[in-house]
């Protein structure tokens, strides 16, 4: 018994149980919270490595299941972001309406399939396997995104689609090549030989579509914009860190051997470019939503910018891992409080939320505090991560990496204060529709969730780095009472 | 070779040359009316030949029915297509080629 | 225990910050009741480490917020110097603000932010390395910004972003500073000084830069005080905060921080840093007064005045030699006390009279005697005219220019008073010796409740700064307290 | 001679796809990809993958064809001719060099890898433990049970997200009718698909009895008896059902319902999806029963497409 | 020997079928096509799975097996993508309606 | 023997690869439908004959599969194709 696989299938038990109940959505989300939120915790406890194949078929036929610090960061995270998303989304989707409302119907068990395939893309080492689960992800992912825009969507899926075909290319080809499609099989067998290069190659290619790493981001801002918001919400949280968690997995474990530092720089240089270009291109938008799908783009710069760091000095590991869990949360706040305030809000572009901070406080202060943590300010889960990856930067002398951080930290500034200025503006008080008390918390709790992050940096960052692939800096934590010591000796 | 294996190269050789007859009638014939002519009666003996060839060379009776079954369906799918195909192609007249 | 006492002088304006920010508009009574009393009990707990520091003892608190980097509070001499200067003037400021704006819009957001602001710049004072006080310095960005544009209007707004812009891109030249410089030397606590010297000199030369380029933004050094004067947008009481005790000082005690126990001043002076500092501190004083001169708005003069005035400690910490770490340590409390009293006075004038000009001044000492007496009084040690406390930091400045060598520094001071002369006796000679314009009639200063508390909180800062300079030589006084640090070699 | 013959195939399935991707009329385009799909089938049954074949021919020729067919329909009845502007030729010469760059290096990665059967062997001693025959079942059913597991729910999930976007009025309708043809050609048809539904009945049920030994399983028995429905909504012979019908959900999720039950059953027994000893057969071929009925119904569905109002489903399109 | 020319040639068309696919996909403009175009991509990914897993005598069941999940896969995703054109022809369709409606009044 | 299947597959190719080319020609849709047809018998006679040459039985069942959707998708193309009269009358709603 593990909860490896049963946080892969209990979402789809309530898939299952979804389609059946009709109504009863409200308490198969209770449920499905509570069961989840226990699975995490125990998820948590497992020792950081702990594996196991699916039905005790060994590998390399099997499909292997393993808990890596990277996963047990990550799935609980999405829990959080998902169940509060959920208690979100009982309002935007009222179970009551399942009868008259096709979005409604089909909401919920597109949830439960997506946030199963989350579990499963951050849980498995399986090659193969992931191909599934990102094809999983992409059917919620662009049926959400159908439900604002069906032209988004239809772009969004051929983008996924083809992503999907040079991912599984790759797979073909490193099956064909080695005789097996698991990760950890393949770090301790792959070569640099060009069949190994080329589908590295390719399936990085595929996976930085899904991922909408600059410039193959396009498909992302209308999708992620136009979407109801507990969907853009689970969109921008959980759906775009697959691709980039399986991008982790084969660039630093699998096919490690075949990752040569001038992938690695390349990548970074691509992500440092996503920083500057998705950032300048949500400072030109008129559109709240627009802004915050834009800022998701630059945003996944930040992960990428790390690649090149991870081997060397600092703890680029632990800021990757924090980046892309606090992003996750992060960013789920702002879209559940962008959706909010463009409910009161007389139009949807960032001029019409006048008023608001005064009319809708808490909503706006969940936007402000996962604004926060975005641009990086401390204290906070975003802060952490950046800190770590600038530190790691200069440390390794990578000046350019750290500059492009810093610069896209104030770029987000720039950005995201914007919208709140004008919600902190106006002197009349706009009326509000009346909301639910949990449509409020479920923003507010995720960007306290994301601002508690950074209180808990040193024990996330040693969870994080437990069972992390042999390529990633193992450095033993400093003592810091013996630099101290050491420090003042010098003095004296 | 036996006389069966002659007897399964002289049906494949007819069956090849059935199918043959249809590809080509389709493709020389100047419209669709007779087009539809060779497709569905040259096809078939063709299939139904080959499919005779290959029911001999197994020489199983389960198989047998099998390729009985295979050949029926085609026959039924061709009729009742080139019925239907010949009701809408008096008013067909598709512009692009 | 007393590990914990530093966590507690934070804890206790966070609550503040909490019940304020909780609290429905119509319960402002128990809000205003609330804050005054944890404004009380966190100066109690600030006399109590008064008493103990006296005997030596220095407390700390530990904690590692992510791998390799500590948050560590200290209270230390110098950091009580600070705390007690802030809380004294957060009770001050806090009865001032009640009274200030009676029952107006968004005061439970003002008074959460307010004291996450007092939080910030404990903070600030207390922070044992410069990773910790690079996290207080940037909460404290962001608790001003909704102060700065609290009343929402264009003028608000725009301050509000040219804040965000200086402050931002500071916070984020010296993050780039001290992380460089931890890379190359490990932690940088301020009790136990990091050896600079395996580190080339260009490169200190340029981290020095990017350090105080990013303090001197809060510190309104010459090229980057483009937004103290903008910040005048903001009410009276987040002006008095801002310029007295929060985010000015927040960066002149930076700078301190950084020639003192970062570099050391020696090290300081042997890279031919102080001498630039200096002259650049020396600038800023002679510009902001020459401003100060031209404005017509009496809190735009003020405005530009702190510009002047705030340079004082700069110059004061980067002069080598102990007189001039005294002249600069005591500054940071006198000009607060003064400053404080000033901006109390003119959003008195502005309540009351609704006096905002110069010229329009005419008289005021007879309308409003007592406020108009404390403004003189600030205004007259602003100047440096014994016995106010703004001449005795003067006074050890010039001493300590003089030690140091650079005589220069007299002149510069000598030139500076002239200019505070010529920006404040005019302001002093409108309000007493010209007659009021037209029918106004005496204002009831001391009598009707709560009003008196927008007269009194300045007459008692400006008694302090009175009694400050005359008391200067008595125990517990600020000069005695900075000599006693100076003394115990808190400062290199 | 088997390598001659495999490479005239192989000609023609580039041909077939080079035709289906080039050609300016979209409905020859439809042509061309059903023939390519057929060949592909001939090329799996030379390469000796039956099961691949069948499921090939089934799905990527058969289901897929008859989807592109039917929105190539509904698209011209809207009166959108599924012409595409042609590109211009500088740009077609770029992406082709491009495509010929990727041609090139995926064909000297192939080379460099030599074929081999590698699992084959490893599969074969573990298949006596299962007590069914057919390898291929075993990898899907058994040692990659997580991974088909998974899949039916994208199949799942995929009628969900179909549903997603009924029009307004359309939920919990039924899908618009299929046909839009004749009343002439509805009768034919209708005739016809009343011999081909139980025909599929009959074949889905023989492929997956067979299944579990010889090529054939659930896959492919669900795609047949989801053309046979096909067939036999587009003559009018059976209605499709409302999306809301709880019968239809019953059908749906049977499948991958007894399929997460058994798979949780196991932990029972220790680990999820493992079989207990001596049931395994018995509860494989229980899985691909009711995969294949839910996969038939799904895929039906899946082709036909979003609910509609029932207006439209009177008029015959929507 | 023959195997292995044979898997070569299978899976070099495979190969030739992608970069067909993706030429397809990029200078079609019509999604029905481009959504067609995928499946030949898909299909040439298959294709080089089955040529590289062809053995002296047998095609290792492994591949085999993925491949029948990869087109079930495809085949859901192909549905749905052909769902989505539809509907998006619908309501630029009603679109069109409207604002010839509207040019009328 | 299995060359004379090799080979009368390889002729049933070529007279499909015959076919296609009317299907490529068009010029009515009828016509493609007609070819498809042909395509389709001809991909069960290849099944049937590489099925006898391999001397694997199981591929008849593929042959089987491809006649029932073969007979589908012609089933398709012709109740979904709305005669032209149909279609004057939809142009004529719009």
């Amino acid at each position: 018994m593990s909860p490896l696989d049963l946080l892969v299938v209990a979402p789809l038990v309530f898939m299952v149980l979804s389609l059946l109940a009709g109504g009863w959505q409200r308490s198969l989300l209770a449920l499905a919270i509570a069961t989840m939120a226990a699975l995490s915790v125990w998820l948590m406890t497992l020792d950081p490595g702990t594996a196991h194949v699916v039905g005790g078929w060994e590998l390399p036929l099997g499909v292997l299941l393993r808990a890596d610090g990277l996963a047990q960061m990550l799935v609980p995270a999405v829990t959080l972001t998902a169940g509060l998303t959920g208690l979100y989304a009982l309002h935007q989707f009222a179970p009551e309406s399942h009868a008259s409302n096709a979005q409604t119907a089909a909401f919920w068990p597109l949830y439960y399939l997506m946030w199963s395939a989350a579990n499963a893309a951050f849980l498995t080492t399986d090659l193969f396997n992931l191909y599934v689960t990102l094809e999983m992800a992409s059917i919620a992912a662009v049926a959400m995104a159908a439900m604002g825009s069906v032209r988004a969507a239809l772009r969004y899926l051929l983008i996924a689609l083809l992503g999907s075909i040079f991912y599984l290319l790759g797979v073909a080809l490193i099956l064909s090549r080695y005789g097996t499609v698991d990760v950890t099989l393949l770090a301790g067998m792959a070569e640099a030989d060009f069949a190994t290069a080329l589908a590295l190659a390719l399936m990085t290619g595929g996976l930085l579509v899904k991922a909408a790493l600059f410039p193959l981001h396009g498909w992302l801002p209308p999708a992620h914009a136009a979407a109801p918001a507990p969907a853009s919400a689970l969109l921008s949280g959980l759906v775009v860190k697959i691709g980039f968690v399986i991008t982790v997995r084969l660039w630093f474990e699998g096919l490690a051997a075949a990752a040569t530092p001038a992938g690695l720089h390349v990548l970074g240089g691509i992500g440092a470019l996503a920083i500057l270009f998705g950032s300048l291109q949500a400072i030109r938008q008129e559109s709240l939503k627009a802004l915050v799908a834009y800022s998701t783009v630059a945003q996944i710069g930040y992960l990428f910018l790390a690649f090149p760091l991870i081997a060397g000095a600092g703890h680029a590991w632990a800021g990757l891992s924090f980046h892309a869990v606090a992003h996750m949360i992060a960013k789920a706040a702002m879209f559940l409080a962008a959706g909010l305030m463009l409910k009161a809000a007389a139009g949807p572009r960032i001029a019409d939320l006048a008023g608001l901070a005064r009319a809708m406080p808490l909503t706006v202060t969940a936007f402000g505090l996962a604004a926060v943590s975005l641009m990086g300010l401390p204290p906070s889960g975003g802060f952490s991560a950046k800190f770590l990856l600038v530190d790691a930067a200069l440390r390794q002398g990578q000046a350019i990496h750290a500059a492009v951080m810093l610069i896209g930290g104030l770029l987000a500034a720039v950005y995201l204060f914007r919208p709140l200025a004008v919600a902190f503006s106006g002197s009349e008080t706009p009326a509000v529709p009346a909301k639910a008390p949990s449509m409020v918390a479920a923003p507010l709790a995720l960007a306290l969730a994301a601002l508690l992050l950074g209180f808990a940096g040193g024990p996330l960052a040693e969870l994080a780095t437990g069972g992390a692939p042999a390529t990633v800096a193992q450095e033993p934590p400093p003592s810091l009472e013996n630099t101290v010591k050491t420090a003042s000796e010098d003095a004296q | 070779m036996t006389g069966l294996e002659y007897a399964i190269a002289g049906l494949l050789f007819m069956g090849v040359f059935f199918y043959a007859a249809g590809s080509l009638g389709l493709l020389r014939f100047p419209d669709s009316a007779s087009r539809l002519h060779a497709l569905t009666k040259a096809d078939n003996v063709g299939l139904g030949l080959v499919a005779l060839a290959v029911a001999l060379h197994w020489g199983s009776v389960a198989v047998a029915a099998k390729i009985a079954i295979v050949w029926l369906f085609a026959i039924f799918t061709a009729g009742a297509t080139a019925q239907v195909l010949g009701q809408s192609s008096k008013d067909e007249t598709d512009p692009r080629p | 225990m007393t590990a914990f006492l530093p966590l507690a002088l934070l804890t206790l304006p966070l609550v503040a910050a909490l019940i304020s920010f909780a609290m429905p508009e119509a319960r402002a009574v128990w809000r205003d009741a609330s804050n005054i009393l944890f404004a009380l009990v966190k100066l109690a707990l600030v006399g109590f480490l008064l008493l103990q520091a006296q005997g030596g003892v220095d407390f700390e608190w530990r904690y590692e917020f992510l791998p390799g980097h500590d948050f560590v509070l200290r209270v230390d001499a110098i950091a009580l110097l600070f705390v007690t200067l802030s809380t004294f003037l957060w009770l001050i400021a806090t009865i001032y603000a009640i009274a200030y704006f009676e029952r107006g819009p968004n005061l439970a957001r003002f008074f959460g932010f307010f004291n996450l602001c007092v939080l910030s710049a404990t903070g600030v004072a207390i922070s044992g390395t410069a990773i910790t006080f690079f996290l207080f310095y940037e909460l404290l960005t962001l608790a001003t910004w909704p102060l700065v544009v609290h009343k929402g209007d264009e003028k608000s707004l725009t301050a509000g972003r040219v804040y965000l812009t200086y402050t931002l891109a500071g916070s984020a030249a010296f993050l780039a500073g001290i992380l460089w410089l931890k890379a190359l030397v490990g932690p940088l606590e301020f009790a136990a000084p990091p050896d600079l010297s395996p580190v080339p000199t260009l490169t200190l030369i340029l981290i020095f830069v990017l350090l105080i380029g990013g303090l001197g933004v809060k510190a309104a050094l010459l090229p980057f005080h483009g937004w103290l004067p903008q910040a005048m947008a903001a009410p009276a009481p987040v002006s008095a905060l801002l310029h007295a005790v929060a985010v000015v000082k927040a960066g002149a005690y930076g700078i301190l921080r950084v020639v003192h126990d970062i570099y050391g001043a020696g090290t300081v002076a042997d890279l031919g840093l102080g001498l630039p500092l200096a002259f650049l501190a020396s600038a800023t004083i002679l510009y902001g007064s020459l401003r100060a001169v031209m404005q017509n708005d009496i809190k735009k003069r003020l405005a530009y005045s702190t510009v002047s005035q705030v340079s004082y400690i700069v110059l004061g910490a980067s002069l080598a030699g102990p007189i001039a770490a005294v002249g600069a340590l005591v500054h940071l409390v006198h000009q607060g006390i003064m400053k404080i009293t000033l901006f109390m006075c003119a959003g008195a004038l502005a309540n009351r009279l609704h006096i905002k000009a110069v010229t329009e001044l005419d008289g005021a000492g007879r309308l409003m005697p007592v406020t108009m007496a404390s403004f003189t009084i600030g205004a007259l040690g602003m100047i440096g005219v014994p016995p106010v406390a703004g001449f005795i930091s003067k006074w050890y400045l010039g001493s300590g220019g003089l030690e140091a060598g650079d005589a220069w520094v007299i002149a510069v001071l000598a030139g500076s008073s002239l200019l505070n002369s010529a920006y404040f006796l005019p302001l002093l000679y409108r309000a007493w010796l010209l007659p009021p314009q037209g029918d106004h009639a005496p204002v009831a200063e001391l009598t009707g409740g709560w009003n008196r508390m927008l007269v009194l909180p300045a007459a008692v800062t400006a008694l302090a700064s009175l009694g400050a300079g005359l008391f200067a030589s008595f125990p517990f006084s600020p000069l005695e307290w900075v000599s006693l640090i100076v003394d115990a070699g808190y400062l290199r | 001679m088997s390598l001659v013959f495999d490479l005239v195939l192989c000609l023609m399935i580039l041909g077939t796809a080079a035709a289906s991707l080039l050609m300016r009329s979209a409905l020859g385009g439809i042509v061309f990809f059903i023939a390519f799909g057929n060949l592909l089938g001939i090329a799996w049954l030379s390469l000796g993958a039956v099961n691949v074949a069948l499921a090939e021919i089934a799905i990527g020729a058969g289901v897929t064809g008859i989807l592109l067919i039917l929105a190539h329909a509904r698209l011209s009845a809207m009166g959108d001719p599924v012409e595409c502007e042609p590109t211009s030729p500088w740009m077609r010469a770029a992406v082709a060099v491009i495509c010929g760059g990727l041609i090139v290096l995926l064909s000297v990665a192939v080379l460099s890898i030599s074929p081999t059967d590698r699992m084959g062997a490893q599969i074969a001693t573990l298949m006596p433990a299962l007590g069914i025959e057919n390898p291929v079942t075993g990898v899907l059913l058994a040692f990659r049970a997580y991974d088909t597991l998974l899949e039916t729910f994208v199949l799942l999930g995929a009628l969900v997200a179909v549903w997603a976007i009924a029009p307004p009025g359309g939920w919990p309708q039924r899908p618009a009718s299929l046909a839009i043809a004749t009343p002439v050609s509805l009768t034919v048809i209708g005739t016809f698909s009343r011999v081909l539904l139980p025909a599929s009945l009959v074949m889905a049920a023989y492929l997956v009895w067979t299944g579990s030994d010889l090529p054939g399983g659930a896959f492919q028995g669900g795609t047949v008896l989801a053309g046979g429905i096909l067939v036999a909504a587009l003559g009018g012979a059976i209605a499709l059902p409302r999306a809301d019908d709880m019968r239809l959900r019953s059908v749906l999720v049977l499948g991958p319902a007894m399929f997460l039950g058994i798979g949780l059953g196991g932990i029972a027994l220790g680990r999820f999806l493992s079989y207990p000893v001596g049931l395994e057969k018995a509860l494989i071929v229980a899985i691909e029963y009711a995969l294949a009925l839910s996969i038939g119904a799904t895929l039906a569905l899946l082709v036909a497409g979003k609910p509609v109002p029932p207006a439209a489903v009177q008029e015959g399109g929507d | 020997m023959e195997a292995l020319a044979t898997g070569h040639l299978f899976a070099l068309t495979g190969a030739v079928l992608v970069g067909l696919g993706l030429f397809g996909f990029i200078t079609l403009r019509h999604a029905l096509r481009q959504l067609l175009a995928v499946n030949v991509s898909g299909a040439g990914v298959f294709l080089m799975l089955g040529g590289l897993g062809r053995g002296a005598a047998t095609t290792d069941p492994f591949p085999q097996a993925l491949v029948i999940t990869g087109i079930v896969v495809a085949v859901a995703l192909t549905a749905f993508g052909a769902a989505l054109i539809l509907r998006q022809a619908e309501e630029d369709h009603a679109a069109k309606e409207d604002d010839e409606r509207g040019g009328k009044t | 023997m299995t060359g004379l299947f090799y080979a009368a597959a390889m002729a049933l190719l070529v007279t499909v690869a015959l076919a296609l080319v009317r299907a490529w020609k068009g010029p009515g849709t009828i016509d493609r439908i007609m070819a498809a047809q042909l395509v389709g018998t001809g991909v069960i006679g290849v099944a049937l004959t590489l099925g006898a040459a391999r001397g694997d039985a199981t591929m008849l069942d593929a042959a089987l599969v491809a006649t029932l959707l073969a007979a589908l998708a012609v089933a398709a193309f012709v109740a979904s194709r709305a005669p032209r009269g149909a279609r004057k009358d939809g142009e004529d709603r719009s």
